[in-house]
This record gives structure tokens, sequence and C-alpha cells, in this order.
């Protein structure tokens, strides 16, 4: 904190925490809060995980009954939100909060108590979705919710309906600020073309973010409306379409796939070039490739319908586009590759989980163009086949490329390095444990094994059910690993091996500061001029091509001329957390068709906001600072 | 952790887990046959999807085995070696030449992909037309499939049966309570060997192409998640010569027996349709027992001909004795359903040990064959 | 927020881009509603379709609301001119009319439902009333925000430099003018005609 | 108090005001809007016949633009915030479009 003095005025005055339970709880530092973020998806990880588990355990045999039809539909419904919405969604949240503004070198998001706001409100959406199990049952309508199955009065779903709108509200917020972050706080001379990938794949997935959203909110209002209101969207006996809920899910439903692995993407192409010692191959067409996944992205939305109730040229047409959208992907997969080629790769931890990625993310690939052979697709779809393929696109993918930053950005964290020898443990029981969960499902699906059923049927036959005992030996595999991993994260942070601020001699702006992270992030704003920033503070290229270092000290000299600047930080805020709490009345009201707790839910989310404009500022509005003139050069005022 | 449980749950299954990891990589190799096998198809509408995806397998194993040699080659190529001088790797930014091959090469193969792929979607589709053609609807209900045969005026369920080389047009919709879309909801009708799956929606209709090459019993399942007992509704698919599909039909047309009087059998039919108080089971089953009566169908399955299924309740059960018994006693331990709820299922009817001896002699009585 | 001495990458007011970004996202949420409406315009199931609708009556609340946009942007222009006192009393006129055309709504929804226009009649019912009932929503929400601007500007909270408050608030507003005008011409306007032909 | 504040104005913000429409430009704006409304009205109780409704969607649009140009500053601002408008107007578009005609023109029952 650079200024102490709390303007005391108003209906309260500002939080001044900077240690202890309280500076977590009031806290705007993007930091703070991607590492909340990172803990409590920990938590929820653990939860879908447990689920897993439990679904697992009841498929191990054939005509087991371990759990009841009912607990097992609940079961495999929360597995199915717990760990899009809970998990992968919000870990890539937990790495926009803490790297956005580091790479892009900025002090902090645009929006920092809206920021903290989009953390309460995941948090609070979560617990509200759990709280079903206490409250007569979880959703047990899987995780897509087709109406009219989802408006039935027994199904649960008012809590699946309200409980991921409000989910939806945190990332919508999140993905405006990181939106306006991206565009409005590049530090200066960091050009669009000089953006780390990292950061051009969170633009593309919060833009992504920002379109999908409002159509899934749509779809769950419908939902709620018909299920707790009596409305008629989804009911074919007044002549409702069951169809169209699924075209407004997926239309959400496939960019959502993007969102969840467009994130690891650019984690991988962080990691790529600094375990290969050199920069990322075709950069531009990384990116380009990236963001056309992007927008094609939201023409493909009917191939999770091609056995619904579409016609033969929506059938064509879409498979075409969906074939389409192979073409960026391959590209990427290429390029990742061959920024290997002649590279001299250390084989970290980190790179360890890139290079699977690349190749656990390739299968899911190759069996994604399988589904759009639409006439075999009516084979595959819905069955364990289709399992298979997205846990290799999500877990394979997604989650290795996330837990690989998770390795990778630890000493930026903590200044700390996370043990490599428990890590390599970690990424190979992971591998195994992964392939032996996923790979037979392949084959199960194929072999007739529908999904979302509550006891593996006998009639399937032994082969099917030994794939099916080798997929829950491999959740053995994978709890044992995810021991491991915990262990290592807590035995790390509390007495890993200090890592220094650069320990992987890294490319990007991140590095440049001092590890742990200052609060401030940057004493001096850097002024950019290459892409890979750092890199080149450190190494220049010789005529051949080849990086050789430039003498020790030179990494400050861009910056030698540049004066000890006023540091502004965001002031710490109890009214996100305040205000949040106003979706637990608002989300229970919705569910048992309540209006009394809608509008206490309402009142208290206004009161919240006008807390919040209210609140005194340390340093005085945005547009009317109280302190002394901004240093020379800046202008004044947000424009 | 939670599987080491399941191994108290018999010596013979753990038998059979130990083999079955012996023999697991013959499994891997040997496409295995079995009933319910989308490798295996058995009639044209399931083989031509087949004969798209091979293919393209073999394509994308092709691709497999070049992008997975290209990482371990460059992984091992390229590892630092304990000798490096501690030097940096040339520092190469890109290759549009090669940019451009890894862009067009797939899309080309995509390209070639997409022909008979869209070919293959119409093929599927369209109505295979002629006069041999039979045509049975299908309405998925929660939770069992019931088939309508209109040129023959038959109901049935579960199990359906059709001539051999003979296509068979599925009009398909789902629906609950009364027989109206009303509280339907979406279920897919999947016989893997025969065809894909197609969906079925409350207040829609689709449609699906099927035929079987050879006389079996195919399995199938209802294949989009339909709520509590979703893995309960199986489908059969019983082919038969064409000889033996017109006796059936015969058999089908035949109203069912009335029980001679003073039996228990008559007992048990007095029983079907009233059961004192208590919602008898007329009023949802059809017996169809006279020729001029039109036969029509209820919320539950049809009757007439029970004991020419070899399954009951979805499927599930074997018609025995035995089961048919356990089933009116207590059907949602047979099976779960929501009856008290939302009405969708069979009740509980509370019956007495003298009506279940009565009822479960008159249903025994409904077989064709006697 | 760092905006106000940190100079913005593209030179923009972080919190209109915020503003903008989040009206282009709106679009996609009003967009589902309105074609869930238009897929619904004969799904009445028995009961009372678009004929229902009292066009005159609508047209003067639509054109309150439209008049609204005229009064806020005179609001803000006020603001931008350092004029506080003139600035409030736009802010008031347009919440006002907001209010007016609330009342409308409320008077309308109470006429249809006397007419057997509930919304479980059918999917048109209630694809209607959730569609401008999310938009009344949002006259409600912009209303709450134009009188915290009105308070707060009397508190000596908005000073009379930060009309990018008013302008802000001001972007809202017309945004939810704007899909008024769209909702007035699509789902009355043209249903009606088109019936009546 | 508005006195004490005022010459902080200069200093600070919008270098976008000398563009600014003057409030009798705002009037006139709203004079047409309010012409076009009437005209919008008048389909109702006068007979088009087929020109109706294509003329009202053009009268939407036109109010739209005027709205969104003058009324928010499209006109005279940064094109970055119409761009963000308009890249969600015309996804919404083609989406909503494309998912109606599959769902009036393609669904399987018509096959």
């Amino acid at each position: 904190m650079s200024s102490s003095t709390v303007e005391k005025s108003g209906f309260s005055g500002r939080p001044k925490g900077e240690s202890g339970i309280g500076a977590w709880l009031t806290t705007t530092d993007h930091k703070k809060i991607g590492i909340m973020y990172f803990f409590t998806v920990l938590v929820f990880f653990a939860l879908g995980g447990a689920e897993s588990g439990l679904i697992r355990a009841q498929l191990a045999q054939a005509e087991q009954n371990l759990l009841t039809e009912e607990i097992y539909n609940q079961v495999f419904t929360m597995h199915g939100i717990t760990m899009v919405f809970l998990v992968v969604m919000p870990l890539s949240a937990a790495f926009f909060n803490y790297l956005i503004p580091l790479m892009i070198g900025a002090r902090d998001v645009a929006f920092p108590r809206l920021n903290a706001f989009s953390y309460w409100v995941y948090l609070f959406g979560g617990i509200f979705l759990y709280s079903s199990f206490l409250l007569g049952g979880a959703p047990n309508g899987s995780w897509v919710g087709y109406a009219p199955l989802s408006t039935d009065a027994v199904s649960n779903m008012a809590f699946y309906a309200a409980g991921l709108n409000i989910v939806g509200v945190s990332s919508l917020a999140a993905a405006i600020n990181f939106i306006v972050t991206i565009l409005n706080m590049r530090a200066p001379g960091m050009t669009f073309m000089r953006m780390p990938v990292f950061i051009w794949m969170s633009l593309v997935t919060n833009f992504l973010l920002l379109f999908a959203l409002p159509i899934i909110a749509v779809a769950l209002f419908m939902l709620n409306a018909d299920a707790v209101f009596g409305a008629q969207f989804f009911e074919p006996g007044t002549g409702g379409d069951p169809v169209l809920y699924q075209h407004l899910f997926w239309l959400f439903g496939h960019p959502e796939v993007y969102i969840m692995i467009l994130p690891a993407m650019g984690i991988v192409s962080e990691i790529l070039p600094v375990g290969a010692r050199k920069p990322l191959f075709g950069y531009a067409a990384v990116v380009f490739a990236g963001a056309a996944i992007g927008f094609i992205g939201f023409g493909v939305w009917a191939h999770h319908m091609f056995t619904s109730a579409i016609g033969p040229v929506a059938r064509s047409a879409f498979a075409l586009s969906t074939m389409f959208i192979a073409v960026p992907t391959g590209i990427k997969i290429f390029n990742w590759v061959f920024t290997m080629w002649g590279g001299k790769l250390r084989f970290t931890t980190p790179m360890l989980f890139s290079i699977g990625f690349i190749s656990m993310f390739t299968i899911g690939g190759l069996s994604g163009v399988t589904h759009a052979i639409v006439p075999h697709n009516a084979q595959q779809h819905d069955t364990y086949y289709v399992v298979a393929h997205f846990h290799y696109v999500l877990f394979g993918g997604a989650l290795f490329g996330l837990i690989g930053g998770v390795y990778y950005w630890f000493p930026k964290v903590t200044g700390k390095l996370m043990s490599e020898k428990l890590g390599k443990v970690h990424f190979w029981t992971w591998l195994l444990g992964f392939n032996l969960t996923f790979g037979p499902m392949h084959m199960s699906g194929l072999l007739g094994q529908p999904r979302r059923t509550a006891v593996l049927p006998g009639e399937l036959g032994g082969t099917v059910e030994i794939y099916n005992l080798l997929s829950s030996l491999g959740v053995v595999v994978l709890t044992v690993s995810a021991l491991v991993f915990l262990f290592n994260l807590i035995a790390s942070i509390k007495g890993g091996v200090p890592s220094g601020n650069d320990p992987w001699d890294a490319r990007t702006l991140e590095w440049l500061t001092p590890s742990p992270t200052p609060y401030e992030n940057f004493p001096i704003i850097p002024t950019v001029t290459h892409r890979d920033e750092f890199w080149h503070r450190k190494y220049a290229e010789d005529d051949a091509g080849k990086a050789i270092p430039v003498p020790a000290g030179a990494a400050e000299d861009h910056d030698a001329d540049a004066e000890p600047e006023h540091i502004h930080m965001p002031d710490p805020s109890y009214w996100p957390l305040v205000q949040t709490l106003g979706f637990f009345p608002f989300g229970y009201g919705l569910v048992y068709g309540n209006f009394w707790l809608i509008g206490i839910g309402l009142a208290w989310l206004v009161i919240g906001l006008y807390g919040w404009i209210i609140e005194p500022l340390a340093e005085g509005d945005d547009d009317d600072p109280v302190d002394e003139p901004a240093r020379p050069g800046a202008r004044a005022g947000a424009h | 952790m939670r599987e080491t449980r399941q191994t108290r749950a018999g010596s013979r299954r753990r038998t059979r887990t130990v083999t079955g990891i012996v023999v697991l990589a013959s499994l891997l190799l040997a496409a295995c046959s079995g009933e319910q096998n989308a490798l295996d198809p058995a009639g044209p509408f399931a083989q031509g999807p087949h004969d798209l995806i091979v293919p393209v397998a073999i394509i994308a194993a092709v691709v497999f085995v070049l992008v997975q040699g290209l990482i371990i080659y460059s992984v091992i190529r390229f590892r630092t070696r304990k000798d490096d001088d501690g030097s940096l790797p040339v520092q190469v930014h890109g290759n549009t030449r090669l940019e451009i091959v890894w862009t067009v090469i797939p899309a080309v193969i995509l390209a070639v992909i997409a022909v008979p792929t869209v070919q293959g979607i119409f093929e599927q589709m369209d109505d295979p037309g002629g006069d041999d053609v039979l045509a049975v609807e299908v309405i998925g209900h929660r939770w069992w499939f019931e088939y309508y045969y209109p040129d023959y005026d038959i109901y049935t369920a579960n199990e359906m049966a059709i001539p051999t080389d003979t296509p068979v047009r599925l009009e398909m919709t789902a629906a609950d309570l009364a027989r109206s879309p009303e509280q339907g909801v979406v279920h897919s009708f999947w016989i893997p060997r025969l065809a894909g799956k197609q969906d079925l929606v409350p207040g829609q209709t689709t449609f699906l192409n099927m035929q079987a090459d050879e006389p079996g019993r195919y399995l199938g399942q209802c294949a989009e998640y339909c709520g509590l007992s979703h893995v309960n509704m199986r489908a059969r698919v019983e082919a038969m010569e064409p000889a033996d599909f017109d006796t059936w039909v015969e058999q089908q047309s035949t109203p069912a027996e009335v029980p001679e009087d003073g039996t228990l059998e008559a007992d048990g039919r007095e029983l079907y349709n009233d059961l004192d108080g208590r919602q008898a089971c007329a009023s949802c089953h059809q017996v169809w027992e006279d020729e001029g009566d039109a036969r029509a169908a209820g919320q539950g399955p049809d009757l007439t001909h029970l004991l020419s299924r070899e399954e009951f309740a979805g499927a599930i059960h074997d018609m025995t004795e035995e089961n048919l018994r356990d089933w009116l006693e207590d059907p949602n331990s047979m099976k779960p359903m929501q009856y008290e709820v939302n009405g969708i299922g069979m009740p509980d009817l509370d019956l007495s040990e003298e009506e279940l001896d009565a009822l479960v002699a008159y249903l025994l009585t409904l077989d064709p064959e006697s | 927020m760092a905006a106000g001495v940190e100079t913005t990458t593209m030179g923009l007011d972080h919190r209109k881009l915020g503003m903008w970004t989040f009206l282009g996202s709106e679009f996609l949420f009003f967009g589902a509603f309105v074609s869930a409406y238009l897929l619904y315009l004969d799904t009445t199931a028995g009961g009372p379709g678009v004929e229902i609708f009292d066009i005159p009556f609508t047209s003067i609340s639509s054109f309150v609301l439209l008049m609204s946009s005229l009064t806020m942007v005179l609001a803000h222009h006020a603001h931008a001119q350092g004029d506080l006192r003139r600035m409030r009393l736009w802010i008031l006129a347009t919440a006002g009319q907001g209010a007016v055309f609330l009342g409308g709504q409320v008077f309308e929804f109470n006429v249809f439902v006397r007419e057997g226009l509930t919304i479980s009649e059918s999917p048109f019912a209630s694809s209607f009333y959730v569609l401008t009932g999310f938009h009344g929503m949002h006259v409600f929400v912009g209303i709450l925000l134009l009188m915290s601007v009105y308070v707060l500007s009397l508190i000596g909270k908005i000073k009379p430099t930060q009309h990018v408050k008013t302008e802000m608030i001001g972007l809202y507003w017309h945004f939810v003018d704007i899909v008024w005008v769209v909702i007035f011409t699509v789902v009355y306007l043209i249903p009606e005609i088109a019936v009546l032909e | 108090m508005s006195s004490t504040d005022a010459p902080e104005q200069a200093s600070s913000t919008d270098e976008h005001d000398d563009h600014h429409p003057t409030p009798r430009q705002y009037v006139n704006i709203a004079v047409v809007l309010a012409v076009l409304t009437a005209l919008e009205v008048s389909t109702y109780f006068l007979d088009f016949g087929v020109i109706a409704i294509p003329l009202l969607v053009i009268l939407m649009v036109v109010k739209f633009l005027y709205v969104a140009g003058w009324f928010m500053h499209l006109k005279f601002d940064s094109r970055v915030f119409g761009r963000m408008m308009y890249t969600g107007l015309f996804l919404a578009l083609g989406l909503y479009a494309l998912a109606i005609i599959v769902i009036l023109f393609d669904s399987a029952t018509i096959a």
C-alpha cells in the first residue's frame, strides 16, 4: 500500500487489513484473488474427483448397485457441473488473475473490486450448488440439463439453473474485466503482436465467455421459469420445443469447450519455448489459429445434436464446419512440435506436462474428427466413446496444460520451487492413470456402452466389463497421483527450495519482477520493445540466429532513465464480499419460487452496489485524484 | 480406494478379473462380437456408417502415429545432452512454407472425407421407399419402448419383431401419461448392430431406418438420458425369417383367451379389472379379448400377448413366474420408478398373497402359444 | 482503480470500454429471448395470441421511453458542462419517464392476465412475458442507477468533473431504449400487422 | 459547489467535447425519432400492404442507428466502442438466425 490514510466518510470506511484473514476477505489484489481461486478450485476438484470415484466404483463391475439410481444420477450430474464450471473454468480464471496484469506489465486489473466480486460470486455459486445435497437432493438431470426432463418437478434441476446462473455472473464480470485489462492496460510498447500467446488466448477466451454466457443465461432462465414458475418454453404439451433448449445450450456449450481449452493452449505456448530455449514456432500462426478457433467455435454447436431432431441439411452443414475447425487446431499442434524441433529441451515438470498435453490433446482431436462423420456419429453419440473423447480434450488437454502452468508459475507466486522429483512422479502416474481411465472408454463405448447409465448392464458382455474395470483402476492411480501433487504443493509451500527470480530462464515480463511478486508488481512499469521482452533483455541473437547472453545488468538499462513514479494501488474493500452474499437469498428464491426471497436478494445486491459506489477512496476518485499530480508525462484523467 | 471394496463382491468375478487382465492384449486387437456392438454391423443401415468410419479411422491412426512419432522423435533427438556446452540453440521463429503445408494438407484430407460423409447423411435419413418397407411406430415412455404396427394394428413393448431382409422405417416420438406429449421426455432409440441412434422428442416425430440381414436377437437401449431409470430402458429387436414374422403377426392379431370361470386364472382376471378401490391393472394396461373391440393402448405396456415376449419392465427382467410375482409385489424394488411423485411408472398396489397368486396365474395365460 | 493516474493503452476510459463490452454481450441475451418469441408466435395452445396487444397504448409508453433518451443525453450534456443542477433535473426527468414506462408495462401485464394470457398459458405467453419482463427489469435497474447518480451528486460524491459516470449510466439507458425500439417493432407491431392482414 | 470544482474540468477528462453535438441537435434528433415512431405506429392504422413489414424493419434500423450514433455518441467516440457493440449485435443476429432456420426448416420431422 502506498497510502495508509483512508478517508472516513460516507457510510463506511475502507478496510485497512494488510495481513491476516481480513486481508484476504477484503483484498482487491489480483494476485491474492488468483491464489484464492486456485485453492477454491482444489477443494471443488477434490469434490468432483470424489464423485468420479463413486461413478467408477459403481461401474467397476456389471450389475452393481453400490449407489441407487437416484444417487448415481445426482453424482454424475454434479461431477460434470463441478468439473466444468467449478474446476476447469475457475482454474483458468486463477491464471488470468495472477498472470494477465503481470504479463502485460500492469499493476492490477482494470476493475479490482469487480475482480473480487467475481471470485466471491464463484465461491458462493459453488456453495449454493452443493447446498442442494442438504436440501432434498442435488441436480440429477446431467450437466446439459435437457428439457423437458429437467423441468420436471422431481428433477432438482432448479438448483442447476439458478446455481449456474450465479456462477455465470462471476464469469461474465471476470470476462469484461479481463478484456478491458488486456485491451487497455498494456505496458508502453506492448502492441498486440508483442503480447504473449497466453495473453492472446486469454483475450479470445474472455470474448468467448462474453458472448456465450448470455445465451446459457437465457436457456437457464427459461428452464428455471418452466420448472418453478409454470412457464411453457420447453413443454411439449402446449407446443413448446425441447430442441430449442438443446440449441441454446449448445450455442453456449460449444464455445464453452474452447473456453476451457484455450487458456491451457496459451499456457503450453509459454512453457514450450522456455523448455526448448527457443522462441515459439510461428507466433502469428498460433495466435491467428487461436482466434480462428474462437470464431469458428460459435458455428459448430449443432454437432452435439446430430442425433436430435435436426434434418439432413443441418447435419451436413455442421459436419463441414466441424471438420473445418480441425484445421486451426492442427496448425497449433504442429507449431508446438516444431517449437521443440531443433531446441535444447529441458524436461522439467512443466515441460513434461506440456508435452503430455500435445500428445493427449492430439488423441482427443482425432477422435473429435470421427464425430464429424455424422452417419457414424449416430453410433458414438452418448456412448463412452464420447466420454473418452472429451476427457482427452478436457483432462488430457485442459488439465494437463493448467497443471503444467501450476508447476511453471509456482516459483513466481511463492519464490520457491516445487519438488522436481515428486513432480515427475506426479506426471508419470497422472499420464498412466489418465490413459488407463479413459483409453478403454473408447472401446467400451464402441462396444455399446451408453453414458449416464447408473449400472453397467451385464448384457454388454465380459469385454466391456473388463474395460470398465480398467477405467476404475485408472481412477485409483489418478487418486494416488493427485495426492502426490497435493503433498508436493503443500511441502513446497512450506519448505521448497528458493527459486530465485528467474528459475526457468523465462521469456515474458512476469519474470522481470522479483519472485514472489511484490505487491505493486513492477516498481517501474517496463517499456516493451520486443515480443518475449524479458528474453531480449537477457539475450541478443548473433548473425547465425544463435542467442548469446548480453552482459549482466543490461536488463536494467532499458529503464535507466525512468523516474520513480507514484504508485497507485487499489484499496481493499468489504463490499464485494458483502454484496455477493445477496446471491444466496436470490438463488434460493429462484429455486423455491419464493418472490420474497428474490426480493430480499435483489435489495441486498442493490444496497451492496450502493455501498460499493459510495465507498471512500484512499486516493480520491479515478477522474479526480486527491493527491499530488501524477508523474510527468502521464496524462491525467482516464482518456 | 473405493474399488478395493468391490473385490468382496464375489470370487467368481475376481477370477474373471484376473483372467481378464491377462487376456487384455488380445482383447485390444480382436474386434469382439457382442449383441450390442457398434463395431459389428448386421444390416445395411449399420454397415454404411461402418464402411465410412473404417477409412477415417485408418487415416486418423496414420495421423496419430505421425504426430506422436514426431513428438517422441523431437523429445529424444533434441533433449539437452550431458555434454552440452550450455550455448543456446538457433533461434528459429517460424517458417511460412511449413505453416502452409500443415494448413493445406489437413484441409485437403478433411475435404476428401467430407464428400462421402454428406452423401452418407442423406442415405441414412432418406425414406427407403418401396412396397416392402415395414412401418413401425415407436413411442418412448419413461422407461420403456412401445411399438405399434400400423399395417397390422398390433401393440407391443420392449421387443420389436421384424422380418429379415426388409427395410423397417421407424416413426418415433416420446410421450408419457395417457399418451400425450405432456410430461414426455427425450429418449433415443439405439440398436447398434442394426442402425445408429436417433432421438425421440416429445411433440415431434423423428425417423430411423433399420434392417437386419440375419435372424436373431439384437440388443439396444435408450441412449439419451431420461431420468431415474434411464439405465433400465432397454430395447430388443427380434429379427425373424419373413415366414416366421407372418406367423408372429397372426398370433398377435388373435385376441387373448378369457380363462374359464371358477379357476384361479379367472379370479386373477377379475382382479385385473377391479382391485377393490385400488387402481386396477386395466386402467393402464390393455388386454384385447374381443375381435369386435378396437385395440387401444393405455399408459402402460399392452399385455394381450405378454408371454410372447422374453422380458418385461423395460426388458430388464426375464419373463418368469417368480419375476412377475416379485414385480407385482414391489415394482420399485425391481426397477426404480416415481409413481408416487408424478405418476410415472408402476404403482405399488399393496397386493395380498392370494391376489398375487391369482394375478400371476392370469398373466401366465396371456400366451399366444397356448 | 488505477485508471485515474495511469495512461491507458487505447486512450479509452476503462469504465466506458467495460460498459460497451457488457452491452455487446447483452445483445446475445435479448437476442435469445426475441428468437424464442418469434419461434413461438403461433404457439398459443388455444389461448390469446398477438391480437391481445393494445398497439396505441404500447405506442405511447414506447414513445415515452424513447424521449427519455433525449433527457438522458441532455443530462450528460449538462454534466459535461459542469452544470450539476441541470444535470439532476434531466436525470429526474429521465427516471420519471422510465417509471411511466414501467407503470405502463405493469398495467399492460395486468390487462393481459385478466384477459387470460398468463405465463403458464402457452410458450407464446411465456416468451412474451419473460422477454418484456427482463426488459422491464433492465429499465428498473436503470432507474436505480439514475437515482444513485442523483443522490450521489447531491451529497457531493459525484463531482462536476466526473461526467463519465453520467455518461456510463447514459450508455446503459440508451441501450435499454434501443432494445425497446427493436422489441416494439419485432414483438408488437410486425406480428400485429401480420395478423391484421 | 459546482463553481469551485469547475476549473478542474479543464485539466481532466473528455477531449471529445468539441465534437459533441449541442442540445439543439439532440432535440432535433429526438424530433426525427418522434416522427419515425409516428410513421411506425401509422402502419397499424393505415394499410401499407406488402411494404408494411419491410418499412417497419427499415424504420427500426434507422431509429436504432440514430440513438446509438447520436445519443450514445458512437459517431463521435472511439471506434473501438462501436466494434464491441456491433460484434455482439451481428453475432447475435447470425447465430439466432441460423438456429431459427434449423428449427423451422430443417427439423428431422420434415425429413
